[in-house]
C-alpha cells in the first residue's frame, strides 16, 4: 500500500493512511496531551501518527514540513509558527495531491483547517478576566502581562486580548508587560515584578507554562492559594493547569480549547478529506471556553486525561 | 649508579631510541651529544616520566624504577630540567619553584613558608628578592636559575638532568650554572647533561655519550677525549677543518675574517644605518650594516638586541630615531612593508615566533614566495615546486620532501626551513636580521647556516645582521660586531679585533 | 642525516582522508539505512529536499570554516540571518523597494556587520568568542527592532529565491554550492588560502612572515556577515516571510556544529572544507531520515549529540598522526595505549606528551 | 639584571583589579541608575530577588570558571541542568523516593556525567567545546525520554529547597554563595588552585612539573555536573515542577556570559573569582532592572549583548599589562595608539606584536 518512488502530481496521489502532524513548540505541556489524544483516534481508524521535531525553531519546523512534502506523506496537519511561511509548502503539497491541513490557522493554500483561533482564546480570557476584576476587585487591579511576542499565537492571543481587556475593566492598570516562553521564566519574572510591585494581583498568561510559573511566583512571596483578590488566567487548558483551576484557588481560569477534541480533529480532518467524504466539515473550529472552578465542562475536560 | 639498559621508543615511523644503554656513575656529570633528532630529549623524557618507554629497563642504584609519570620521577628523585622550560610564566618564581610540590598545611599552601624558602635556595643561587616576581618578567637567564631553584627543592635529587641548559645563556650566567653544577655533583648526585656546544664538555663532562639516530656511537671518559672525535662522531662525513665556518664553530675562535667583501653586491644599494634608536628599553643605539657584510650583535639576553631586529623587521612600534635603508629613510610599518622593502627578519625562538609546525615544509618555505610566482592571483603548483626543489637543494633541506610536515623535522632542518623562507626571495631582500640563529641547532646543521648566510653576504650581497649571545657564534659569523648591554651599544669591534676575549671584556666594562 | 624521513604530509593525508572517509562512510550508511527503512527516502524529491536544506547552511559554513581555520570564530550568524532577512523584508514590503535592490542592501549590511565584527576581533583582537556572543545575543535585539511585526507577502520574484527551482535544481542550492566553490578556490589555489592556514597554526609567525594577519580575518569576517545576512534573505524568501524573533535562531550552533563535525579543529589550523561539506551533508540527511523514521525528537537530539562526540573522536584520532596508520588509529583510541604522540601541532600547544592516553 | 624591571605582578594586579573595578563600576552604576529610575528597584524585597535570580547562575559559575582558567569549556551545563531536576522530579513523583534521596541521587547522576565529560575531555584529551556541544543536545533529549510528562507537585518540604527562606536569606543563595566559597577557597588556598591556573597556562609545563593534568580537569568537570545538575533541583524545587524540555534552555550561554563579562579568559590561565561574580550579578541586576522599567525585551537583548562586547575590549586592556596604567589603557585603546607591547603573557601566547593596535 505504499506509494511508488519519485511520483508526483495530482494523477498519481499518495496513497497509505499516514497523517503526520507537525506541532512546532516539541517542549510545551499541551504537545504530550494532544499527541495521547491523535494516536487514540488514529487507532480507532487505522492511522499511523508521524511527527516532527521542530524544537520552536522556525528553520527546523520548514525543513521538517518540507520533507514531509518531498517524501509525500499522504497528509500533513501543520501548525505554522509563521502563517505565511507555510503557505508555499501547502501549496507544493496540493500540487502533488497530499492533503494538506493547517492547524491553529487559516491557510490559503490548504484542504482543510483544525480552528481554535488564537485571537478568539485571548478575548476570551479578557472577558474573564475583566468580569473578575469588575465583579471581586471594585474594577481595580494591577496587572502583569506574560506575552509572547515572538510567536505569531503570542502574538493573536495578546492581540485578542488587547482588544477586549483593557476597554471591559477600566481601572486595571497594567503594570507590566513582558516576554515569557518557558515555566522558568514566568516564575522568575513574575517574582521579579511581585518583589518590586507587591500589589500587583492579576497575571494574564498567553499560554500555560508561564502562567503555572506565575502561579508557583505567588505561593512564593507568601500569598495564599485562595487569595480572593488574586487572578491569574492563562490558555491552553492543559491537565496541570485544569487540575490547578479545579482546587478553586487564584489560578482561575484557562482557556481551553478541548483539547481532546483538537487531538481528534488532527486525524479526523485529514482522514475525511483522503477518505473523500463529502459531507464531513473541511474545517473543524473549536471554540475556546473559559474554564474556571465553577465551569460545568471542568469535570469533562479533565476526565479526557484520566481514561 | 643510574642505568639505562636498551631503551627502546618509537614515534609513529620514527626509532627515536634504538637500544640505549647508559650508565651514570654517582658524583659524576654525563655529557649527552648528538645531531637534531638523535634521540636525547626523548631520552630525558622517559627518565623524567613524562613519556613512557617501548622497551628498556631504568635502574638507580639497582632498584628497578617504575617511572610512568613526571610526578614518580620526582618521587624516585630524579629532577629534570627540560629543554623547553617548564614554568608558568603567570606564576611567580616562589609558586614555580613549588608547583606540583606545594608546602602545604592539611588542604592548604603555606605560602609564606614557600616565599621563605624560596628566597633562600635562590640566594644560594645569587638571586635575590625575585621570588615574588612573575616568571614571565624574567630573562630567560634566571629563568633558567629558577629551574634549578625548582629542581633542588624537588624531595631530595639524587639525579640531575639538564637538557640544553645554556643555549639561551650569557656567558656570566653559564660560569653560574657550571659553579651550580660542579658542587651538585659535588654532593654525589648522577648529572646527565646534554648540549650541543662542545667546548663545554670539557668544562663539565666527566663522561661523554654521543647518540646517533637512537643509538649509542660513543662512550667515553671525558680525560682521554679529543674534541673532534666526538665533532665526528655526531657529524660524521663533515670535515672539521673543511669550511671556515664548521672550523669556528667547534674550535672557537680563530682568526677573524678579511674585511668585509662588499663589492659582490649586485644590489642597487643595500646598507641600513640606524642613529639614535630609543623605544623598547634601547638607548641611543648608532649601527651601521653595509651591503655584503656580515655584523655581530652580541649583548647577554635581554639587552636589547631582539629590540632592534624587531624594529627593523617591522614587528615592533613606537620607537624613535633615525634609520635609513640604501640612503632613504625607513620606517617600516609592519613585517610585510618591511619585506616589501627587502628587509627580512629570521626571529629567535623558532617553535613560537617562525614555524609553521603543523605545516608541511614546502608551506614553510614558500610562504612569502607563492604570492610571489602565482598567476593572476591563482596559485602555480609547478612553479612553486621548481622554487622549492631549487631553494631545498641550495640549503640541503633533508628529507627534500615538500610535504614533510614541519614540526615533525630536526631543529636545525627547521632553522634551515625558516631560512629558506627568505633565501628563496632573496632577489627581493637587501637585509637579512637573524635573532639566535643557530640556539639549540646541532654542530653539523650551524655550519651549514653559517656557510649559507656567508654565501648571502658574499655571492648576493646581502646586508646580514646577526644578534646572538653566543661569543662564539659571533666570532665565527661575524664581519665586524657591535657589543651591547642594557641597551645601549658599548662597543664596535672591527675585524682584526673579533674575538671572545674583546666581546666579553666590552660586554662586561 | 640517513635516518628514516619523518612523518610526511603523505600520511596525514591518508589519515584525514580516512577520518574525512569515516564521516563519508557515516553519510554512505546513513543512506543506505534509510533507503533500506523507507521507500520514501531515495526519491529525487526527497535527495532535493535534503539539498535544498543543506543549502543555507552550506551557504555560510564555507566562510566560518576559513573563519574557523584562522582560528576565530563567529557566534554572530544566527542573528545577522535574522538581520539580513528581515532589512530585505521591511524594505520590500514597507517601503515598496525593489526585490534586487532590497536584497543587495541586505547583504551590504551583513557585510558592514561583520566589518564590524572583524574590526573588533581581527583587528583590535578582542576575543572572537566574547565579542561575537554579544554581538549575538544585541543583533538579535536589533532584528526585532528593525521589525517587530514580521514582514510578509513579499514580491513574486523575490519568492522564488527561496524556493524555486532553476533546472530542477533548487535555487539556493546555487548559493551554497557556489559559496563552497569559491572558498576551495581561494582556500587552495590562491595564496590567501594558504596564509588563512598560516595565521591559523601560527600567528605570530605569520605576522613576521609578512602574511596580512589583520586584513585577511576582516575580509573572512566581512564575508561571513555577507553570506549571513544573504542566507537569512534565502530563507525569508523561501518562507515569504521574516520573522525577526525567530528567523536564524539556533543557526549558530547548528553550523558550528557541521564545521566542527566536517573535523575542522576549533583551535583553527586544521580542517579542510571538504569536511565541512560533509558536516553539513551528514546533519541534513540525519534530520530528515529521523523525521522520515518517525523517531521520536528526544532521540534525534541524542543522535546529533553522540554524532559529535563521535567527531570529537575522529578529530583526536586525525591529530595523533604518528598512528600506526589507517583504522587502527581507532582500535588504538578505544584499546586506551599504544597512541603514539601527535605530530607538534600550532606552536602553542607544546608537543603533546602522550599523557593523555597512556595509563599503563 | 639591574634593568628597569618590566611590568611586575604589582602592576598586573593593579590593571586587573581595575578592569575588575569596570565592571564594578558598571555594577554600582546600575544600581545607582536603577534605583533613581525606580523607587521600588532598592526596597529589601527585590534585593533579595536579585540574589535569588543569581543563585543558581553563581552555583555554576563558579567550578566553570576554575574549569576554564584550566582551557577548558563545559557547553553541557544547561541540559545537565534540566536532567538533574527531572532525575529528582521523578524519582519523587513517580517512585516516591524521599526528596532527601531523591536530591542526592540527581546529584550523583550530575556527577557521574560530569565524569563522562571530564574522561573524554580531561583524559581523554578530545576537544571541550565539541564534545561538551554534542552532550548538551545529547543529554536535552535524554531529560525529554526519562520524563516525557513534565513531572510536578513535590512533597512540600522540597519546595522550600527553590522557595524557602532561612534567617530571611533565600534557600537557594546558600549553594550559590557556597560554591563560590568553596571554589575560592580552593582556587586561592590550596595548591590544587595555583595547579588548576598552571593548567590553563601552559598544560605541558604543569605536567612536566608533576600536577595531575588529568584528574583535576576530570574533577573539576565533575563537580560542574554536580553542580550543574543541584541547580537543576533548586530550580525544579522553585517551580515545583521539573519541564525536561525547557528547565535549563539556554542555560549554558547565560552562564558562560556571566563567566566571560567576569573577565575569565576563554583561552585559559587568566581571570579571577571575584570576576565570575560580579559578571554574574551584572546579567541578573540588568535583567532585573530592565524588566522593573518595563523595557521591551529587544532592547534587553541589545543591552546583554552590548555589555559583552563591552566586556572583551575591557579583558583585552587586562591582557595588555604594559600600558601607561590605569584607566588610560581603555583611552589607549580608543585613541588607537600608544600601546606598548604586553609584558610576554603564558610562555605560550608568543609576545604579542603591537601589530594590532597602531595604525600611526
Ligand atoms: N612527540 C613526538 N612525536 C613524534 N615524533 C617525535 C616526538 N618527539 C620526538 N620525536 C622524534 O623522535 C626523534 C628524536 O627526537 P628528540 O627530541 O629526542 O631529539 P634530540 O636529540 O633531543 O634533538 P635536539 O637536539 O633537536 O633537541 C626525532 O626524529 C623526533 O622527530
Ligand atoms: N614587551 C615588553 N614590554 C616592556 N619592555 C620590554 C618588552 N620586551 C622587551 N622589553 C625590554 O626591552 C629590552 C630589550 O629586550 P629584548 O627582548 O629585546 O632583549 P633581547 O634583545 O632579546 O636580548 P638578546 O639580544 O639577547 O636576544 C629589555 O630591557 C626588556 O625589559
Ligand atoms: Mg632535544
Ligand atoms: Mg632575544
Amino acid at each position: 500500500s505504499s506509494n511508488s518512488g519519485g511520483a508526483s502530481g495530482n494523477s498519481d496521489a499518495p496513497k497509505g493512511k499516514i497523517i503526520g502532524f507537525d506541532f512546532p513548540f516539541t517542549t510545551i505541556a499541551v504537545y504530550g496531551n494532544l499527541k495521547k489524544f491523535a494516536e487514540e483516534r488514529a487507532k480507532e481508524r487505522g492511522y499511523e501518527m508521524r511527527y516532527t521535531n521542530d524544537n520552536g525553531d522556525l528553520a527546523k519546523q520548514t525543513s521538517g514540513v518540507s520533507a514531509w512534502v518531498a517524501q509525500q506523506l499522504p497528509a500533513i496537519v501543520a501548525f505554522p509558527l509563521e502563517p505565511t511561511a507555510m503557505e508555499s509548502i501547502g501549496k507544493r503539497a496540493r500540487e502533488q495531491g497530499q492533503i494538506f491541513v493547517s492547524y491553529s490557522v487559516q491557510l490559503k493554500n490548504s484542504d482543510g483547517a483544525v480552528l481554535f483561533p488564537g485571537v478568539d482564546s485571548g478575548k476570551v480570557l479578557g472577558k474573564n478576566a475583566s468580569d473578575f476584576v469588575n465583579q471581586k476587585l471594585d474594577g481595580k487591579a494591577k496587572v502583569l502581562i506574560l506575552g509572547n511576542d515572538s510567536l505569531d499565537v503570542g502574538k493573536q492571543r495578546n492581540q485578542g486580548l488587547m482588544s477586549v481587556f483593557p476597554q471591559a475593566a477600566p481601572g486595571a492598570k497594567i503594570v507590566s508587560t513582558q516576554n515569557a516562553t518557558t515555566r522558568a521564566e514566568g516564575l522568575s519574572i513574575t517574582s521579579q515584578v511581585l518583589s518590586a510591585n507587591p500589589d500587583v494581583n492579576v497575571v494574564l498568561g498567553y499560554d500555560d507554562d508561564v502562567a503555572l510559573g506565575a502561579y508557583q511566583a505567588f505561593l512564593q512571596h507568601g500569598i495564599a492559594p485562595d487569595a480572593p483578590n488574586v487572578y491569574i488566567g492563562s490558555q491552553d487548558g492543559t491537565q496541570e493547569s485544569l487540575q490547578t483551576v479545579a482546587k478553586n484557588g487564584i489560578y482561575r481560569c484557562t482557556v481551553a480549547v478541548r483539547i481532546r477534541d483538537i487531538g481528534h480533529a488532527i486525524v479526523d480532518v485529514p482522514a475525511d478529506l483522503l477518505e473523500k467524504k463529502a459531507t464531513a466539515p473541511k474545517v473543524a473550529s473549536i471554540a475556546p471556553v473559559a474554564i474556571t472552578a465553577g465551569s460545568p465542562e471542568l469535570a469533562d475536560y479533565l476526565s479526557d486525561y484520566t481514561r | 649508579m643510574l642505568q639505562v639498559s636498551n631503551a627502546m621508543k618509537r614515534y609513529g615511523g620514527v626509532q627515536a631510541l634504538g637500544g640505549v644503554t647508559l650508565d651514570v656513575a654517582e658524583g659524576t656529570v654525563h655529557a649527552l651529544l648528538g645531531h637534531n633528532g638523535a634521540g636525547k630529549s626523548t631520552l630525558i623524557r622517559a627518565l623524567s616520566g613524562a613519556t613512557t618507554l617501548d622497551e628498556g629497563r631504568i635502574e638507580l642504584d639497582g632498584d628497578v624504577l617504575q617511572l610512568e609519570s613526571p610526578r614518580s620521577a620526582i618521587a624516585a628523585g630524579i629532577a629534570t630540567i627540560h629543554q623547553n622550560l617548564s614554568l608558568v610564566g603567570a606564576l611567580t618564581v616562589a609558586e614555580n619553584i613549588f608547583l606540583g610540590n606545594e608546602k602545604r598545611r592539611g588542604l592548604f599552601v603555606r605560602r609564606g613558608q614557600q616565599r621563605d624558602q624560596a628566597a633562600e635556595t635562590l640566594s644560594q643561587l645569587g638571586l635575590d628578592g625575585i621570588h615574588n616576581r612573575r616568571v614571565a618578567t624574567l630573562s630567560m637567564g634566571t629563568q633558567q636559575l629558577v629551574e634549578i631553584a625548582k629542581a633542588l627543592e624537588r624531595h631530595s635529587p639524587r639525579v640531575l638532568i639538564l637538557d640544553e641548559p645554556t643555549a639561551a645563556l650569557t656567558h656570566g650566567e653559564v660560569e653560574k650554572l657550571f659553579e651550580q653544577v660542579a658542587a651538585l655533583r659535588a654532593r654525589g648526585l648522577h648529572i646527565i647533561y646534554v648540549t650541543h656546544r662542545l667546548a663545554e664538555i670539557e668544562q663539565i663532562a666527566d663522561h661523554v655519550t654521543v647518540l646517533k639516530n637512537g643509538e649509542v656511537v660513543l662512550s667515553q671518559p671525558t680525560a682521554n677525549l679529543h674534541r673532534d672525535d666526538v665533532f665526528r662522531a655526531i657529524a660524521p662525513g663533515r670535515s672539521t677543518s673543511g669550511g671556515a665556518g664548521v672550523a669556528h664553530a667547534v674550535n672557537g675562535p680563530a682568526e677573524a675574517h678579511s674585511a668585509a667583501a662588499s663589492q659582490a653586491g649586485a644590489r642597487p644599494s643595500g646598507g641600513l644605518e640606524v642613529r639614535r634608536l630609543d623605544g623598547h628599553g634601547l638607548r641611543g643605539v648608532d649601527l651601521q650594516v653595509k651591503a655584503g657584510e656580515i655584523v655581530g650583535l652580541y649583548g647577554p639576553l635581554g639587552s636589547g638586541g631582539s629590540a632592534i631586529l624587531d624594529i627593523l623587521a617591522g614587528a615592533r612600534r613606537n620607537w624613535a630615531g633615525e634609520i635609513a635603508l640604501g640612503g632613504n629613510v625607513y620606517a617600516p610599518r609592519s613585517p610585510s612593508d618591511a619585506l616589501r622593502k627587502g628587509v627580512a627578519l629570521v626571529p629567535s625562538d623558532r617553535r613560537s615566533r617562525a614555524l609553521f609546525a603543523g605545516m608541511t615544509m614546502s608551506e614553510n618555505v614558500l610562504i612569502a614566495k607563492a604570492q610571489r610566482v602565482s598567476r593572476a592571483w591563482l596559485r602555480s603548483t609547478r612553479r612553486e615546486r621548481q622554487a622549492f626543489d631549487r631553494v631545498a637543494a641550495d640549503v640541503n633541506l633533508i628529507p627534500r620532501d615538500p610535504r614533510a610536515v614541519a614540526g615533525l623535522l630536526s631543529g636545525g632542518n627547521q632553522q634551515k626551513c625558516v631560512l629558506a623562507r627568505w633565501l628563496v626571495i632573496s632577489e627581493e631582500l637587501r637585509v637579512l636580521l637573524l635573532d639566535e640563529p643557530t640556539q639549540g641547532i646541532d654542530v653539523g646543521a650551524r655550519a651549514e647556516i653559517y656557510s649559507l648566510l656567508r654565501r648571502a653576504a658574499r655571492d648576493e650581497g646581502m646586508a646580514v645582521l646577526v644578534n646572538s649571545s653566543d661569543v662564539e657564534e659571533v666570532v665565527a659569523i661575524a664581519d665586524r660586531a657591535y657589543v651591547i648591554v642594557d641597551g645601549a651599544i658599548t662597543g664596535t669591534v672591527a675585524a682584526a679585533d673579533l674575538t671572545e676575549a674583546q666581546l666579553l671584556n666590552l660586554a662586561n666594562q | 642525516m640517513n635516518r628514516p624521513a619523518p612523518a610526511t604530509r603523505g600520511r596525514s593525508k591518508l589519515l584525514s582522508a580516512l577520518v574525512g572517509s569515516a564521516l563519508l562512510i557515516g553519510v554512505v550508511v546513513m543512506l543506505i539505512g534509510f533507503s533500506v527503512a523507507s521507500p520514501l527516502f531515495l526519491t529525487p524529491n526527497n535527495l532535493r529536499q535534503i539539498l535544498l536544506e543543506g543549502s543555507v547552511l552550506a551557504l555560510v559554513a564555507a566562510p566560518l570554516t576559513i573563519l574557523v581555520l584562522m582560528g576565530m570564530i563567529d557566534l554572530s550568524v544566527g542573528s545577522m540571518l535574522g538581520v539580513g532577512g528581515v532589512v530585505a523584508g521591511e524594505l520590500m514590503v514597507r517601503f515598496h523597494v525593489n526585490p534586487l535592490l532590497a536584497v543587495l542592501v541586505a547583504v551590504a549590511v551583513g557585510v558592514l556587520i561583520g566589518l564590524a565584527n572583524g574590526t573588533l576581533v581581527g583587528f583590535l583582537r578582542w576575543s572572537p568568542i566574547v565579542v561575537t556572543l554579544g554581538m549575538l545575543t544585541a543583533l538579535r535585539g536589533v532584528a526585532q527592532v528593525i521589525a517587530p511585526q514580521t514582514p510578509n507577502g513579499f514580491p513574486a520574484g523575490f519568492g522564488s529565491l527561496g524556493a524555486g527551482y532553476v533546472l530542477g535544481i533548487p535555487a539556493p542550492l546555487f548559493f551554497g554550492a557556489g559559496a563552497f566553490v569559491v572558498a576551495a578556490v581561494f582556500l587552495y589555489r590562491t595564496p590567501w588560502g594558504r596564509h588563512a592556514y598560516a595565521i591559523g597554526v601560527n600567528r605570530e609567525a605569520a605576522f613576521l612572515s609578512g602574511v596580512a594577519v589583520r586584513r585577511l580575518p576582516m575580509i573572512a569576517f566581512a564575508v561571513t556577515g555577507g553570506a549571513a545576512a544573504l542566507g537569512g534573505v534565502l530563507d525569508a524568501a523561501r518562507l515569504d516571510a521574516a520573522p525577526g524573533g525567530t528567523l536564524g535562531v539556533g543557526f549558530e550552533l547548528t553550523v558550528l556544529t557541521a564545521v566542527l563535525l566536517g573535523g575542522v579543529a576549533f583551535e583553527g589550523g586544521r580542517g579542510t572544507l571538504f569536511g565541512a561539506v560533509l558536516g553539513v551533508l551528514f546533519l541534513v540527511i540525519l534530520q530528515n531520515g529521523l523525521t522520515l523514521l518517525n523517531v521520536q525528537n528526544y532521540y534525534q537530539d541524542i543522535a546529533n549529540g553522540l554524532a559529535l562526540v563521535v567527531a570529537a573522536a575522529l578529530n583526536f584520532a586525525a591529530e595523533r598522526q604518528g598512528t600506526a596508520g589507517g583504522l587502527t588509529a581507532l582500535l588504538d583510541l578505544v584499546r586506551d595505549r599504544q597512541v603514539r604522540p601527535a605530530a607538534p601541532q600550532a606552536e602553542n600547544t607544546p608537543i603533546p606528551a602522550e599523557d593523555g592516553l597512556v595509563t599503563k
